[in-house]
């Protein structure tokens, strides 16, 4: 028996409501692929991606599937696969509202909810393209600049997510979630409303009972429900678990580039049973 | 096995350019300024001047703890020497553009987006500007999207900007004052000409220009045999290709 | 053999420069004490604390030997063993200058250095005395409350340290530093110009090796110099190595009620050689 | 054995104060606050609406893997349901003074400083005073110093105050409308005419007043066995003194 909430893969997936602002991990920060199959299924709609800081396949995915209506990210991209076609498809044909940002703005966003302070400053971006279309972010004279005072200096809105999903290695009984360097992610947690976890394990001991798992832990104060995945970052690759399915990666980037092919391996894609626990 | 090949040439002239560095950041899909990286890192590692190397999509090469916040937060408190950019297009006020081509935000054709350039490239002190295909479709007159600006007015906070670009035909350094490229060395499989026909940009010449410099056997030996093997663990596709295949 | 700066006790407190702004870790995240002897010993002036976000007998110590010009900090104290007695007397009779702050703001101000932005923002403080009371902090109107556009909120600058040091328990061969949950090691560390560590021991691997490990750790890349120093925090404890000394603390407690008991418990504690390898 | 302390009266009054929590924080040097919130995570143990407690002093009991400034994060984030406050002095409008007595800031008194008061009680929805001492000199008209003032104008963020102070002689409730205490409970070895004398501002009296609640024995023996021995690895000096002497 455990001390937290263990629910399904699917419960989860029921968790993510049309139109809500989804919180997207890297693909190296656990890439949550079976609930976004889940999410596919239950055919949810309008939803807006928050990616921290760029997204791969599960993005490209959902977008394909119809299930986005916005994007804010620094990049979609499938890395050493090339593009990531239904992505590409979408901005050029307006089907989807990219909202352009870079890295360190969407870090930005999130601490700025992590400390419940309405903004952040930040460096750069002034001049870029990135800045002019966008209407929610502006401009300021550097208010502590008593020299000169005519530094400009960007400041950023915060931004709560309403939900984060992401998969991990492991997690304790007692709900706590071991991220490792990952340090991403308990900042996307920090701002996000609600979380799920899906995980490979669930281990019978607690990490705070041993100083260096606590420091690569993700405390349950910040968790709603875990459930257990198997291979759940399938064909993304898991840190220490196992490396991406350069088959499979191959395989999906060939296939996107058309709606139809892309409809086509995702009727497969679905109908595979390649993770457990759902 | 001693034909060397054009990647390589372009990984050995990178490296040079990375001499005097303490620390360089290779950030996504940069294959080549990561061998190169990795190089002079390995050639310097008995010397007095190391070279640390942070690599973020390796484990191993990565000495971040703090998240993926941590490059952007380094290198905005100096402590990253030199980084790598990309373009679909780069002009000749080196604006780079990452996002795509036609009119933003309906493109003609979409690209992967930003990353952390508009960023990086106020706050780094030495970015190298990085892309292979030399043709006046990437290196044009102007950018149809600035992901980042090549050069900012003073008031605003910049540090860092672009210090070099280099393709598979030529190394150019770029100076913030005048606003433009000058060519530096050139792969001497093409001519000069042939350079500025395939560049979409005015550059300024150079009385001292260079060939590219071939890399010594005891640099490729070092390329082939301790530097490749790392490369395949965190760009498997292009060490396979180039080395492995 | 060792891959990193390895330096002694007596050398990292010769870092520490007369006027200097020196970074002064909290009484749970590892004190230098080893080093804080030997910066009294070398009778440096005119130092500048930090405190992230309070200090205990390092600090009152240090302003008791008359080390100290100004303490920014949120708290003073002994902990458990009461009030810092020189800390007091040095405010009651106007012999320091004091920058009282409030914990949150003395970890803001050193994110905006982290990030290198001029400024951070901060919810709270505002209606308080230690607000009328720092010129260097001010007040704005929220820029991003386009509804009512009335919300004041405070900002504080970024600040950047000159040195930091602190204690920990192990680094690697390669100078990686253990530090475990105490993260705010880390912001001091990125947002400070000089690193200097002491440590009870240094392990013959690299933390990198391992993803936990690696989780635990404050990169080389922050550090210029390592000391060995067994028991160096001592009589403060150290997570996971040795308690607080009870009985030397509550004797500091009662010595350092008034200057002549204090430089007579300090004559005796300079003497005696507590930690190794200096 | 069956002599009931002071202290755990206070203690157990305190616990029934948590009784809706999900999170309560302890902060610095807070052994009661402490006590109370383990007992009341302990007595909730097995049922449905479980207590989690967050001590940072403690190395077993602290969720935070953040660092220090998680505390202050999450309290932002409204994630601590409670946290405890001191004073050196308290004042009728709850402003409290962590800093010390006389003219700011050669003061006739220093104390430790108002630590993480600024704002945390801002941002806490419960917050609970707590001085064991309640006197004219702690409990006064208008403090000398504001660590953090007990009422905000609207134009300023503040989901969190003050809601209840207790002290060794009393509980009182806050209404930050009326900018007063009442007065709700009162220990039995005093009478409200005591409490009176003793409370240097004015408070709203109560017809409705209570005597402080003797602990169960069973409570009491939860206390002694089960949290008595939690506590004294993190506040040794006062589980000593009250309970192993």
């Amino acid at each position: 028996m455990v001390n937290f909430t263990q629910i399904t893969v699917k419960e989860i997936a029921k968790e993510v409501k049309d139109n809500c602002l989804l919180g997207i991990p890297a693909d190296y920060s656990g890439v949550p692929m079976s609930v976004t199959i889940e999410i596919i299924k239950n055919n949810t709609k309008g939803l807006r991606l928050y990616c921290l800081p760029l997204t791969t396949i599960q993005g490209d995915m959902l977008i394909g599937a119809g299930c986005v209506s916005e994007i804010e990210t620094a990049a979609v991209t499938l890395g050493e696969y090339g593009q990531a076609p239904r992505f590409q498809d979408a901005v050029e044909n307006s089907k989807i509202k990219i909202k352009d940002s870079t890295c360190p703005a969407l870090h930005a966003q999130l601490q700025a909810t992590e400390k419940s302070v309405p903004f952040m400053p930040l460096r750069g971006i002034l001049g870029s393209d990135l800045y002019k279309n966008r209407n929610d972010w502006s401009v300021i004279n550097n208010p502590m600049n008593s020299k000169t005072n005519d530094e400009k200096i960007v400041i950023l809105p915060a931004v709560q997510l309403d939900i984060l999903i992401f998969h991990a290695s492991k997690a304790d009984i007692n709900g706590n979630v071991q991220i490792g360097r990952r340090r991403e992610l308990a900042t996307l947690a920090h701002a996000s409303k609600k979380v799920f976890v899906t995980v490979e394990e669930i281990v019978d001991e607690d990490f705070f009972d041993c100083e260096l798992k606590a420091a690569a832990t993700l405390s349950s104060l910040y968790v709603d429900g875990i459930s257990l995945a198997r291979n759940g970052a399938w064909p993304c690759g898991l840190t220490n678990c196992y490396e991406i399915d350069s088959n499979e990666m191959s395989k999906y980037a060939k296939s996107a580039k058309y709606q139809e092919t892309f409809d086509e391996y995702m009727r497969n894609f679905i109908a595979r049973n390649y993770y457990s626990n759902i | 096995m001693s034909e060397i090949f054009q990647s390589e040439i372009i990984i050995s002239e990178i490296s040079n350019l990375l001499r005097n560095d303490r620390h360089v950041a290779i950030g996504a899909a940069s294959p080549i300024p990561g061998s190169a990286a990795l190089l002079a890192e390995e050639e310097r590692k008995n010397s007095d001047s190391k070279l640390k190397v942070t690599i973020l999509h390796s484990q191993k090469f990565n000495n971040f703890t703090d998240g993926s916040r941590e490059l952007f937060d380094a290198s905005a408190q100096g402590r990253i020497d030199t980084f790598f950019l990309g373009g679909v297009q780069i002009d000749g006020e080196a604006n780079i553009n990452l996002v795509g081509t036609g009119h933003y935000p309906k493109l003609n054709k979409r690209f992967s987006g930003s990353f952390g350039s508009a960023l990086m490239y106020f706050v780094v002190p030495k970015i190298i500007l990085f892309r292979e295909e030399h043709s006046p479709r990437t290196l044009v007159k102007k950018v149809d999207f600035i992901s980042a600006p090549g050069i900012s007015p003073p008031n605003v906070y910049r540090p860092g900007g672009p210090k070099y670009l280099i393709t598979n035909k030529a190394l150019f350094s770029f100076n913030a004052k005048d606003k433009n490229f000058k060519i530096e060395k050139i792969n001497p499989e093409f001519t000069l000409d042939e350079v500025i026909k395939s560049t979409g940009f005015e550059f300024k010449t150079n009385e001292n220009l260079k060939y590219f410099t071939m890399p010594s056997q005891k640099r490729i030996d070092i390329l082939r045999n301790l530097i490749a093997p790392k490369v395949l663990n965190f760009y498997p596709q292009f060490a396979k290709k180039l080395w492995f295949n």
